[in-house]
């Protein structure tokens, strides 16, 4: 089980939780996990979000492996100018 | 739009005269051509009157003045070592507009025709006493700068009316004067507030002071208050004080987005005190 | 053939050789988006809105289709229906449907033999209008009463009674906030807001568009991303992408402007209404300014508590920005780096991200980070002011670095925040004698930084010379740094590599050159097809030498057996493989595609000194620091002028640049006359060091330096300006006037 | 339409001639009739200076000149910098001192930089700088552009 961080404006739609834990060994089974378990956060991560494993930002990286100890943390998603 | 290129001073007021539709006359072009591309106006007909000789010469007068014609640009004022030395508020104020490349079209009588209260080249022309010759098809006459312009983008030339060129009276003896504006950058903006100082000394004490405001009222203003300030004084901290008062006295501006009411009318009077010190070092003698 | 971890040794990275675009580029031979004329061409002219909110009634267009040399008009009726979320946005703001949102919208193009025709019959089309009531502050418009945008934009995160304007909030934090200010010894508040400023790339936008019937049609187009041109303006138009071969020209500047698009689908609904013949569009500056995007604007509250000895105990920031009649504004962005320098326990984020009568908000540089940066760098300078703490040794004391919990969440890896405040803290300017009205001020910044989509081809030509095929625009010298970073990893000479930047047709999706990406992304997609390529020529010589290819390496341009076990054999170089290509399996070359993680962001630190006239309150910048964190410099001349960049762009939005708006709602200075960005007379020099920890995530090192650099300047000046004047300005710009009437007030 | 004008100038030293709307700028006619595209139009109001070239020797914005103003004239472009394949001292500086980014404001700072060295060879660094103050450029900061400005004038001043 992976722990998947939520920013505060996530926890709401996740019955309150600050941390989530999901089955996946990779972030797209993570987020696909994160839905099932709570279908409030469907339109958050449909509009796009970054994932941040152990520290490593890997935006629209769906195959990005996941492991058990893995540290998760939903970001904004960002580009720049 | 007709483009026409008179060689005549004469001619030139014949085609405005004659013209039904809307007229410019095109000397350095630094306004004609911004309103033009921005579609503010696109005059029917467009008087090139770089043509006319005249209108190109820089030239001493005799009683030992000076006459800039219609079309002369600032770097050409610039160039002119002598003018220069004379009158270096007045050139310094003309030099002050735009970028290089503007002074190297932009003209002293397009500044004045242009009508901005904010006109850089105005104030050093009004403090130094300037007249401008019109021609038109009542002939011609002799103008004190002052009373050309008439408010924001409006003059008091008349329908088919030229100006050819400026007069400049001579400089005569502990004279000097000086040119100082505000603007946010330290080039290619339109002034904020202007001022310039015209003086004359006996030793160390005002004999003759003219001061003239840019920026601050719907025309460029000549503050004879400001300039009464200073007479018979030797720019002491009083005198330089009532100078300031009477200066940010004679204010009338607007709020808008260059500068607000309050702070142009604080820095008319900073910059009159400034410009009188320059003035006054340079009536010494100085090359300040 | 993989690299293990960054290098250390390099022959070419780190030099500054002539970018291969220079000639080019001096001599007027570069060609920009306006410099291309076909036979057969027609000019188009936009019509736009004068008022900032109206229902648009009718479009007459008679008068002008009947004027010679007319060809086509279109309105929004010309474009489909049915679009939702930011493909609708975009198909709006290009062109208005039922209301004008802003003074400046689009609401009718022509086109015509020529520009002055186009520019008359754009005049000659008749709108009417129902104006509407306006807003164009971000605070009035949030505020109970405000003309409502457009109703039903809001997102699901909005929370229930905000203003139909509110149409995205975001909330972020850890900790507790109450207990983190209680254990300060100093708690310091304050509101700030920050008016928007525009990328002033000096090249306008211009392009040449062709569309049939058919949907097929190509575009010549100045832009940060074709790929972005082709996808975006494919679903304006209803037409398939790859339909659209976009090609990019050199570009004039874009800083994140020229990452969307504006005129780009009007060119191709006007050409495929005028029979298909090429339509070319050059935005005039008015129009640059009125209707591109600037950035948002931003109103904000920042509170941050501090012991005595200088340890940050908790901040809290509230964040309200508007980006124009859209969604959009970075707020998200800003509220997830507010206080990304440091390391602290209790923070909290809140952003809302607000509609207005303003244009549609485009990236700039490090997006949303300057305005955050501008209100919590102030109030941390104004805590260490309050308790006499070094802004140095302070941001020192909580400065973020490898394993901290960043305040977004994760842990950072390697990062340099620490290095660039100890190099800015040994650097002469930091020690220069200040003279009366002058002050000193310090500020750090961030930008995370970007991977994104990302394509490269390497081929090897019959010379052995290198061709590099990449899809990120060459804004700033990017060619010189992947021509080096070829070099590297080819070891061939500089001189014989060619880098293209191809068109939508000739590579793999490519996103734009924005968030700091291009030379970390493409050069690190060049670094991986080179050595695609190098695993194909080592295998060409194994093959020549009848060895296995795992006994080959390669090595200064030549292919080499691995050890004496591999046989003796000369050096293979690459010009003797290629020159035999075509007899040795046919031609050679590598590619890389991938959305690559890795990135790492770069922190920097900035130190200013400025001098206030008391008397004016004009603010004259007397000397400028930039340290920043490359990680690796691979063109060390392009990275300072980043550096140098970043920072004047952040000195104009500090001290003049600004969005006028009268009460009309219509914009009061569209023109560089009085949208004033820094002239040359008004700067000094900007000093740069370099600091370089390496980012693990890229074969060299690199890390993206172009954003950071504007984030710093807007609180570092503001510091020194408050030093110089005693006066603490929370509202940007620094205006005279306004610093003036600071001045002048008697009060704190 | 206007009647179009025939106007005969000359180009950097070469004579050529081309018909013009008289509200047509010099800057439209180098770049749409002449395809001189080394001018580029920034602002089309004189702000930006993207657009210099002299005209009979002076400095002008071309976008603030009418093409049929042109005629006996002499206009200089950046396209007349390089003498053959030999480029003038400033494009080789301007590329060593990595003085340009985007490049579209370098035509132009070229030619006026160009022209102050005509009339200072020995510019001061502030003299360069309000020299150039009509030429904007977002992308440098201006600090390369005036170091390489500076550099060529001490290698000319050498050199002559």
């Amino acid at each position: 089980m992976a722990e998947v961080h939520l920013w505060s404006g996530l926890r709401s739609l996740a019955d309150g939780q600050e941390v989530v834990e999901v089955e996946g060994q990779t972030v797209g089974q993570v987020l696909d996990g994160l839905v099932a378990a709570h279908p409030g956060l469907e339109p958050a991560i449909k509009r796009g979000v970054s994932v941040a494993v152990d520290g490593q930002v890997v935006p629209g990286n769906r195959t990005h492996p996941v492991a058990p100890d893995s540290e998760v943390f939903l970001l904004q998603k960002l580009a720049g100018g | 739009m007709n483009y026409h290129t008179p060689e005549t001073f004469e001619d030139a007021a014949a085609i405005a005269a004659r013209a039904a539709g809307t007229t410019r006359f095109l000397a350095g072009g630094t306004d004609v051509l911004v309103q033009l591309r921005s579609d503010l106006v696109t005059p029917d007909d467009l008087i090139d009157i770089k043509h006319i000789p005249a209108a190109k010469a820089i030239t001493r007068t005799g009683d030992g003045g000076w006459r800039i014609g219609a079309a002369v640009s600032g770097a050409e004022m610039t160039e002119n070592a002598a003018l220069c030395a004379d009158w270096p508020g007045l050139v310094e104020g003309m030099d002050l507009i735009g970028s290089t490349q503007v002074q190297g079209r932009a003209t002293l009588v397009g500044n004045l025709c242009n009508g901005s209260p904010a006109a850089d080249g105005v104030p050093g022309l009004i403090a130094a006493g300037c007249t401008v010759t019109v021609i038109g098809p009542k002939g011609s006459r002799e103008v004190a700068v002052e009373e050309i312009p008439a408010g924001p983008g409006k003059t008091s030339l008349a329908k088919g009316e030229v100006i050819t060129g400026v007069t400049i009276p001579a400089r005569g003896q502990h004279g000097g004067d000086a040119y100082l504006r505000f603007i946010p950058r330290t080039e290619m903006d339109i002034a904020v507030v202007g001022c310039a100082v015209n003086l004359r000394l006996d030793g160390d004490t005002v004999t003759e002071a003219r001061v003239v405001l840019g920026a601050v009222a719907p025309t460029v203003r000549l503050v004879p208050e400001a300039g009464e300030a200073i007479l018979g004084t030797t720019l002491e901290a009083a005198a330089l004080d009532r100078l300031a008062e009477a200066a940010s006295a004679a204010c009338q501006p607007i709020d808008d987005k260059r500068g607000t009411i309050e702070f142009r009318t604080h820095v008319a009077g900073v910059l009159a005190r400034r410009a009188a010190k320059i003035a006054h070092a340079r009536a010494k003698g100085g090359t300040a | 053939m993989a690299l293990d971890g960054p290098k250390t040794a390099y022959k070419y990275i780190g030099t500054t050789p002539d970018r291969p675009d220079g000639l080019d580029k001096v001599t007027g031979r570069a060609r920009y988006g306006a410099d291309i004329n076909v036979p057969g061409m027609l000019h188009g002219a936009v019509v736009r809105s004068p008022h900032a909110h109206a229902r648009i009634l009718k479009i007459d267009a008679t008068k002008a289709l009947a004027m010679e040399g007319v060809k086509a008009v279109v309105t929004r009726a010309d474009f489909p229906d049915g679009l939702d979320g930011e493909d609708w946005n975009l198909q709006e703001n290009c062109m208005a449907g039922e209301k004008a949102l802003y003074d400046g919208h689009a609401v009718a193009a022509v086109a015509a033999t020529s520009p002055l025709i186009a520019r008359d019959a754009a005049k000659a089309i008749v709108v009417d209008y129902e104006p509407l009531p306006h807003v164009t502050d971000v605070d009035a418009a949030m505020a109970e009463g405000a003309p409502v945008i457009r109703d039903g934009a809001a997102d699901f995160s909005v929370p229930e009674g905000m203003h139909p304007n509110v149409v995205r909030y975001f909330e972020s934090g850890r900790g507790e906030l109450e207990k983190g200010f209680a254990e300060a010894d100093l708690v310091i508040e304050k509101s700030f807001t920050t008016e928007a400023a525009h990328q002033g790339y000096i090249e306008p936008q211009a392009c040449l568009g062709q569309m049939g019937a058919d949907g097929r049609g190509e575009m010549w187009v100045t832009t940060q991303g074709h790929w972005f041109v082709r996808r975006m303006s494919a679903a304006i138009l209803g037409t398939e992408a790859t339909g659209l071969r976009v090609t990019p020209s050199e570009i004039g500047g874009g800083f994140g402007g020229k990452t969307t698009v504006f005129i780009e689908p009007l060119s191709l609904a006007l050409s495929r209404k005028a029979g298909g013949k090429p339509v070319k569009m050059v935005m005039t500056r008015g129009e640059v300014l009125r209707a591109t995007g600037p950035t948002a604007s931003a109103s904000m509250d920042v509170k941050m508590g501090i012991t005595k000895d200088g340890r940050i105990t908790a901040a809290s920031g509230t964040f309200r920005m508007q980006g124009g009649a859209f969604p959009g504004a970075p707020v998200d962005v800003t509220t997830m780096l507010a206080f990304g320098n440091y390391d602290i326990e209790h923070v909290h984020q809140v952003g809302y991200d607000v509609l207005a009568n303003r244009p549609k908000q485009a990236a700039y540089r490090a997006p949303g980070a300057p305005m955050a940066a501008f209100a919590t760098e102030s109030v941390l300078d104004e805590l260490c002011r309050k308790l006499g703490l070094d802004p140095i040794d302070t941001r020192l004391k909580n400065a973020a670095r490898e394993g901290t919990r960043a305040t977004f969440g994760p842990k950072y890896g390697p990062i340099g925040l620490v290095e660039t405040l100890e190099a800015a803290k040994a650097h002469a300017n930091y020690h220069a004698p200040l003279g009366p009205n002058q002050g000193r001020g310090v500020a750090s910044g961030y930008w995370m930084n970007h991977g994104g989509e990302t394509s490269a081809s390497v081929a090897i030509s019959e010379d052995g010379t290198v061709t590099v095929s990449i899809g990120t625009p060459d804004i700033g010298g990017s060619r010189a740094s992947m021509a080096l970073m070829a070099a590297e990893a080819f070891g061939v000479a500089y001189e014989n590599v060619r880098v293209n930047i191809s068109d939508t047709g000739a590579l793999g999706v490519n996103e734009p050159t924005h968030g700091s990406r291009a030379t970390f992304a493409s050069g690190l997609a060049t670094i991986r097809a080179a050595e695609d390529c190098i695993t194909k020529l080592c295998k060409r010589a194994a093959d020549k030498w009848g060895i296995d290819a795992e006994a080959v390496t390669w090595e200064d341009g030549c292919a080499k057996p691995s050890g004496p076990n591999a046989g003796e054999f000369p050096p293979m170089p690459i010009a003797e493989i290629a020159a035999e290509m075509g007899e040795t399996g046919g031609p050679i070359s590598g590619h890389f595609e991938d959305t690559p993680a890795g990135f790492s962001g770069s922190f920097g630190t900035h130190v200013v000194d400025v001098e206030v006239d008391p008397e004016t309150g004009r603010t004259t910048i007397l000397r400028y620091l930039v340290v920043q964190d490359a990680g690796k410099a691979i063109h060390p001349a392009y990275v300072e002028g980043q550096f140098q960049g970043g920072a004047v762009q952040g000195i104009g939005w500090t001290l003049n640049e600004e969005y006028i708006y009268g009460q009309d709602g219509r914009l009061q200075n569209a023109g560089f006359l009085d949208y004033r960005v820094p002239v040359a007379s008004d700067l000094p020099m900007i000093d740069t060091v370099i600091v370089e920890v390496p980012n693990p995530g890229h074969p060299y090192g690199v890390r993206g330096v172009g954003e950071t650099g504007i984030t710093p300047p807007l609180p570092a000046i503001a510091n020194a300006v408050r030093e110089a004047t005693g006066k603490r300005i929370t509202d940007l710009p620094l205006r005279p006037s306004r610093v003036l009437a600071a001045i002048r007030d008697k009060g704190d | 339409m206007t009647k179009r004008i025939h106007v005969s100038t000359e180009l950097n030293g070469d004579a050529v001639d081309f018909l013009c709307d008289p509200r047509e700028t010099l800057l439209d006619c180098l770049r749409d009739h002449l395809g001189a595209m080394g001018a580029k139009e920034g602002c089309g109001t004189g702000d930006c200076g993207a657009c210099s070239v002299t005209l009979d020797g002076r400095l002008v914005c071309s976008c603030l000149v009418l093409g049929v103003e042109a005629e006996g004239k002499q206009i200089g472009t950046v396209e007349g910098m390089a003498d053959g394949e030999s480029l003038h001292p400033l494009q080789r500086k301007f590329i060593e001192h990595a003085a340009l980014q985007c490049g579209i404001c370098t035509p132009g700072i070229l030619v006026a930089a160009k022209n102050l060295l005509e009339r200072n060879p020995d510019p001061s660094e502030t003299e360069v700088r309000y020299w150039l103050a009509g030429n904007l450029c977002r992308c440098t900061g201006y600090d390369k552009i005036v170091r390489a400005v500076m550099d060529a004038a001490t290698e000319m001043r050498e050199a002559s």
